[in-house]
């Protein structure tokens, strides 16, 4: 399999869709100058440079794709967002129920969340839950090479609106990567590691720390799950309850404050319907109730650990 | 699609006021009632409304704001349905889901009624684009008022529009209130067609109050917009007769400034106009007017027979 | 005790807190037209209306309250949070961090919320967990008339940033407000009705519908406590698990939709820190994962009803 | 506060902007040795801030955005301090807790570097505000880049500080460049001060890279502000010698166009003149280079020898 870094997985997935599809298109602030392979392949209607100006890049990414085309705009970091937030809530999130199914609004946005740049808190804060507490939306992280470009080719031929956000961390670490058509479905989480005594339920990149943490764990003795959630809306309750019915345990992980976070959603669910299974707390593990820091060693900080995942698995466990 | 074309003429254009008038009117008294609920009427802005419609053309497409009635009706919308779905009933253009605030009509090239103030600024540009990638003919017309023009949206929009040259006619209703602010407190210019220089872009003002002199500025403008593929913007300067939102008693409102206005309203001057001329009697006026009143009672009746959705109808057409 | 409505509680609160402070002053689109009193009594300089342009009036409070100033912003209809995310995410929930300590940002943010007027899902969308989930903030959502003052007193003295949502349904109906001097801190919920059977946590409108929930418990032999959260951030923890060790049964009830709301958050923290007294799932009852309804009998179906609340209960204790 | 009176004269500005470049220039090394993280260099822009932030007083307030460098050293914020936040180090002005991007230095009287392009155009009328309503002297400096001309936040700002006549001297640096977009992509005009007019406000474009035409016009417009308690939108046309971030190879900029702007470096400019006057020898103004060096490899040292805050500190400051 060919290896390429997340970065040109995105490149790849939006290279195929647009040959596969004319109404496939891209723009953005600078996405142009930044994707020159693509800009020469389909030309500067399809690859467009924008003005300074995120609300309306998404206000006309919403217009656009009402009518016809299927564009996919690039709004750089996740903080940036706020300025793009009535175009996506309250256009493309609700135009579709509004209108009484009229319209449809097929759009995705990238943004890339997460620490690793060291760039501060206007740059690095992880908003992933207030899509997902949005109506109308999807939304999806990927946590693998493979999956960027299988997940990216899915929202691009979804019809409607998804958030697509892109760790940062993760981003520019080469991985295998499937050629040509690959296509992961939402709604199907993937089972990074199979176990039987706790699950550890993640998505971005601290899905890799807990994997380095049922590592740790395996040495112990403890045989950890680890569940890849990939896309967050819709939710794999499915996989996230047989997981929690198995093992009876989990430790919800992200790098997002765990302050009304994603992780209090699997929390919850867990805590509904998986009642009678659970043998001890649910524990959340997420980023603090703070702007990210800006110095590198202290933005590392920000993410939970393998070592205080598997602290939490372990204590849960004995 | 509508045949807007052949143009409209000052009689049609009258019976179409007469027609919006008439909708707001039974809203009015419907929410008096307790039976509709209240809405943004057009009330004093008909022919800035009408006249820009009538010459669109039927390819053309339309997003809108709040206070929309002139535009999907002057559109071809039916009353019946309107009021069905402004009552938040089954049979209305949008199953219910709307209500109010919200209508659109994809059949009559609707896209929005915007009532974030500036929703239709946001996606005025991305229809416009599709328009122009796909190669349609249509032109895209985007209605907005005087405090619209004040959000953000506005300056990124027309921006936008302008540096990528696509066939947006912007309008602004410039009715002289935003809500329950007036436009001097808001902004230092009197006219927000004068914004158009800073994207470099053409715009003019017009008597919005003046349906022919309405329809004559729009066919020009939609005229470059069309030939030259490119943004203008058009200012209809009119006035907002009957207060933001049913009901309202106005007692903000400059009693001088209301006066002089009342005495300019749309209707009264191109019924005058058109008896002056001859080429309607009084008594044919009144006579249109009640077939128009006429219709839109049964309009009401229709829209009142229309049941609620049901409750599960509200989960359904969140995704496609 | 007098009474008033929480719109002219509200202006109480506003009226006594200008007095008190030269410094607080109030903006926003048609706020000098709307509280014509405040106007009279305090002057324009401190009575403001503004263009229609939430960004700009949000980022001003934040530039303001940086240097010197109180105010307090009407935003309107909470939807059109959106257009001021930026100003209040990014500047005032985080340019106190993110400058040191150097600046704080006393200002107060409010919002209308809820059903009750049928006007769709343009005006009507719950989006207090977003702001929950955002650093540097407070958030306080008020049930009765005199919460409405006394909460709105202490936010425009709090030195931070203070999201205050009213609820549509709530904001004309007449209660019992104290005359002069009422705080109400945030972080102390309010026990609505104590009970030991089950645990009915809530805010704004649907307290109302727990409380009446609860009447018709207590005819089945069902002692249901009920706890107003009155201000979800800080939230008052203490008070939740508390109740819950008490009762073993939670049912967390609000209007904003379930996935990834603020029930979220409550049903986590109970799964963790009072799993062991847990004598039954969690249950979580809010809004449908959906935009609301403009028709007015199905907008009121967007909020828990007592009937479902009871039911709820009802089977949790059984 | 620094005591910007008297004015700075020619020699002084010379300085100030030899000590920004070699800032900048000990940030670009320390980046490419990996000691310090990369930045938004304000090179080729010296003039445009220095010049401006010349013309202020002690008692004005100062908003910028990421390119904020030269905004800050003029205003005599310490460069060791600066390295030190910029490294996310304990004694930076911040506690280390804002890195490059947004520092603050409050004791100067800088509120607000935002790295949210617009963030100093949201606030900075809220802190004209303050000024106004508490009676205070100082006007409010608000620099921001062409591109946050696009901003719809730009547009709004703009009209509100005209509207309520705040004193806010707005500083657009358009440097020709947004990131890896050229200003011609995204606007159709070539001069942002254009735009005041739409906010009956007063505009005017200065030549950026000479600084004391930047420092006269500077000193004109603020003094507008200060008599006139209204706004002023001055615009320093410059450019971004170094391109947007450290390190940026520009492979993407027209190299004809970095030519002709580079033959104008502002440095270059203010030394030729001062030569040229019999102001300074060229072994004086050699000296004079060293000198400045050598006070920045001590800057250096000393943000090098600050610790790391501990990782309790970023649970601090969160509330007040
Ligand atoms: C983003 C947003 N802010 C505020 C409102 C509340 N609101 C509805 S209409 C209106 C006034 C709009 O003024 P204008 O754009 O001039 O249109 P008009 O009502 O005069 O037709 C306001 C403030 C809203 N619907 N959306
Ligand atoms: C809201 C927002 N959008 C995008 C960015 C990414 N970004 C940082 S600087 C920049 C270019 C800014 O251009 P301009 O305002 O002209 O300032 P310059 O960098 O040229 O000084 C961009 C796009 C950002 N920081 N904030
Ligand atoms: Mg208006
Ligand atoms: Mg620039």
């Amino acid at each position: 399999m060919p290896t390429l870094t997340p970065f040109d997985a995105v490149g790849a997935a939006l290279a195929e869709e647009m040959r596969r599809d004319p109404t496939v298109l891209v723009f953005g602030e600078g996405v142009a100058t930044k994707r020159q392979d693509l800009l020469a392949e389909f030309g500067a209607a399809r690859v467009r440079n924008t003005p300074l100006a995120e609300g309306i890049i998404a206000g006309t990414a919403a217009g656009a794709a009402a009518t016809g085309l299927r564009p996919v705009i690039d709004l750089l970091f996740a903080p940036f967002l706020t300025y793009a937030m009535d175009a996506l809530v309250n256009s493309a999130g609700k135009l579709r129920f509004v209108s009484g199914g009229q319209f449809s609004f097929p759009l995705v946005t990238l943004a890339m969340t997460g620490g690793g740049w060291g760039v501060g808190a206007q740059h690095n804060h992880n908003l992933e839950a207030w899509f997902v507490h949005s109506p109308g939306l999807k939304v999806a992280m990927p946590s693998t090479a493979a999956d960027f470009k299988g997940l990216l080719k899915t929202a691009i031929r979804d019809e409607n609106p998804v958030l697509f956000f892109m760790d940062i961390g993760l981003l520019y670490q080469p991985g295998e990567v499937p050629a040509g058509e690959h296509l992961v479905p939402f709604g199907q989480a993937r089972i990074a590691r199979g176990g039987n005594d706790v699950s550890l339920v993640s998505y971005g990149k601290t899905v890799h720390h807990c994997l380095t943490a049922a590592e740790t764990l395996a040495q112990e003795g403890i045989d950890a799950e680890v569940i890849d959630l990939r896309s967050l809306k819709p939710l794999d309750e499915a996989a996230i309850l047989a997981s929690v019915e198995k093992t009876g345990r989990l430790v919800v992980v992200h790098e997002a404050a765990a302050r009304a976070g994603l992780g209090a959603e699997i929390a919850a669910l867990a805590g509904e319907k998986a009642f009678a299974r659970l043998r001890a707390p649910v524990v959340r593990l997420g980023g603090p109730d703070a702007p990210a820091a800006a110095s590198y060693p202290l933005e590392q900080a920000f993410a939970p650990s393998a070592e205080a995942i598997a602290a939490a698995a372990r204590r849960l466990c004995t | 699609m509508p045949a807007n074309h052949p143009l409209p003429d000052e009689l049609a254009l009258f019976e179409q006021m007469l027609r919006v008038r008439a909708y707001e009117e039974t809203i009015v008294a419907g929410s008096a009632a307790g039976k509709v609920p209240g809405t943004c009427t057009s009330v004093g802005q008909e022919a800035a409304g009408v006249g820009v419609v009538s010459a669109l053309r039927a390819e053309d497409l339309i997003l809108t704001n709040h206070r929309s009635a002139a535009h999907l009706l002057a559109r071809g919308a039916d009353p019946g349905r309107l009021l069905a779905e402004v009552m938040g009933r089954r049979d209305g253009y949008c199953k219910g889901k709307s209500g109010s605030l919200h209508i659109s009509v994809k059949a009559l090239g609707v896209i929005l009624t915007s009532t974030i103030v500036g929703g239709e600024l946001s996606l005025a540009t991305g229809v416009a684009l599709s328009q122009k990638m796909l190669g349609r003919p249509g032109i895209v017309a985007c209605f907005f008022g005087d405090g619209a023009a004040c959000e953000g949206i506005f300056h990124e929009s027309l921006n936008l529009a302008a540096v990528w040259q696509l066939p947006v006619l912007y309008v602004c209703e410039n009715n002289q209130w935003q809500a329950f602010v007036h436009r001097r407190e808001t902004m230092h210019r009197d006219h927000v067609s004068e914004r158009a220089a800073s994207y470099g872009m053409e715009g003019a003002t017009v008597d919005g109050n003046d349906v022919l002199a309405v329809q004559r500025a729009a066919l020009e403008a939609a005229e470059r917009v069309r030939a030259g593929g490119r943004p203008f913007l058009l200012e209809t300067y009119t006035y907002r007769s009957r207060g933001h939102f049913e009901p309202d008693d106005q007692a903000y409102v400059d009693a001088a400034e209301r006066a002089a206005w009342l005495a300019r309203d749309p209707i009264d001057l191109a019924r005058r106009r058109l008896i002056e001329s001859g080429r309607l009697s009084a008594a044919a006026a009144d006579a249109l007017e009640r077939r128009v009143r006429d219709h839109l009672a049964a309009a009401l009746a229709y829209a009142e027979a229309s049941p609620y959705p049901d409750a599960a109808e509200m989960l359904t057409d969140v995704y496609a």
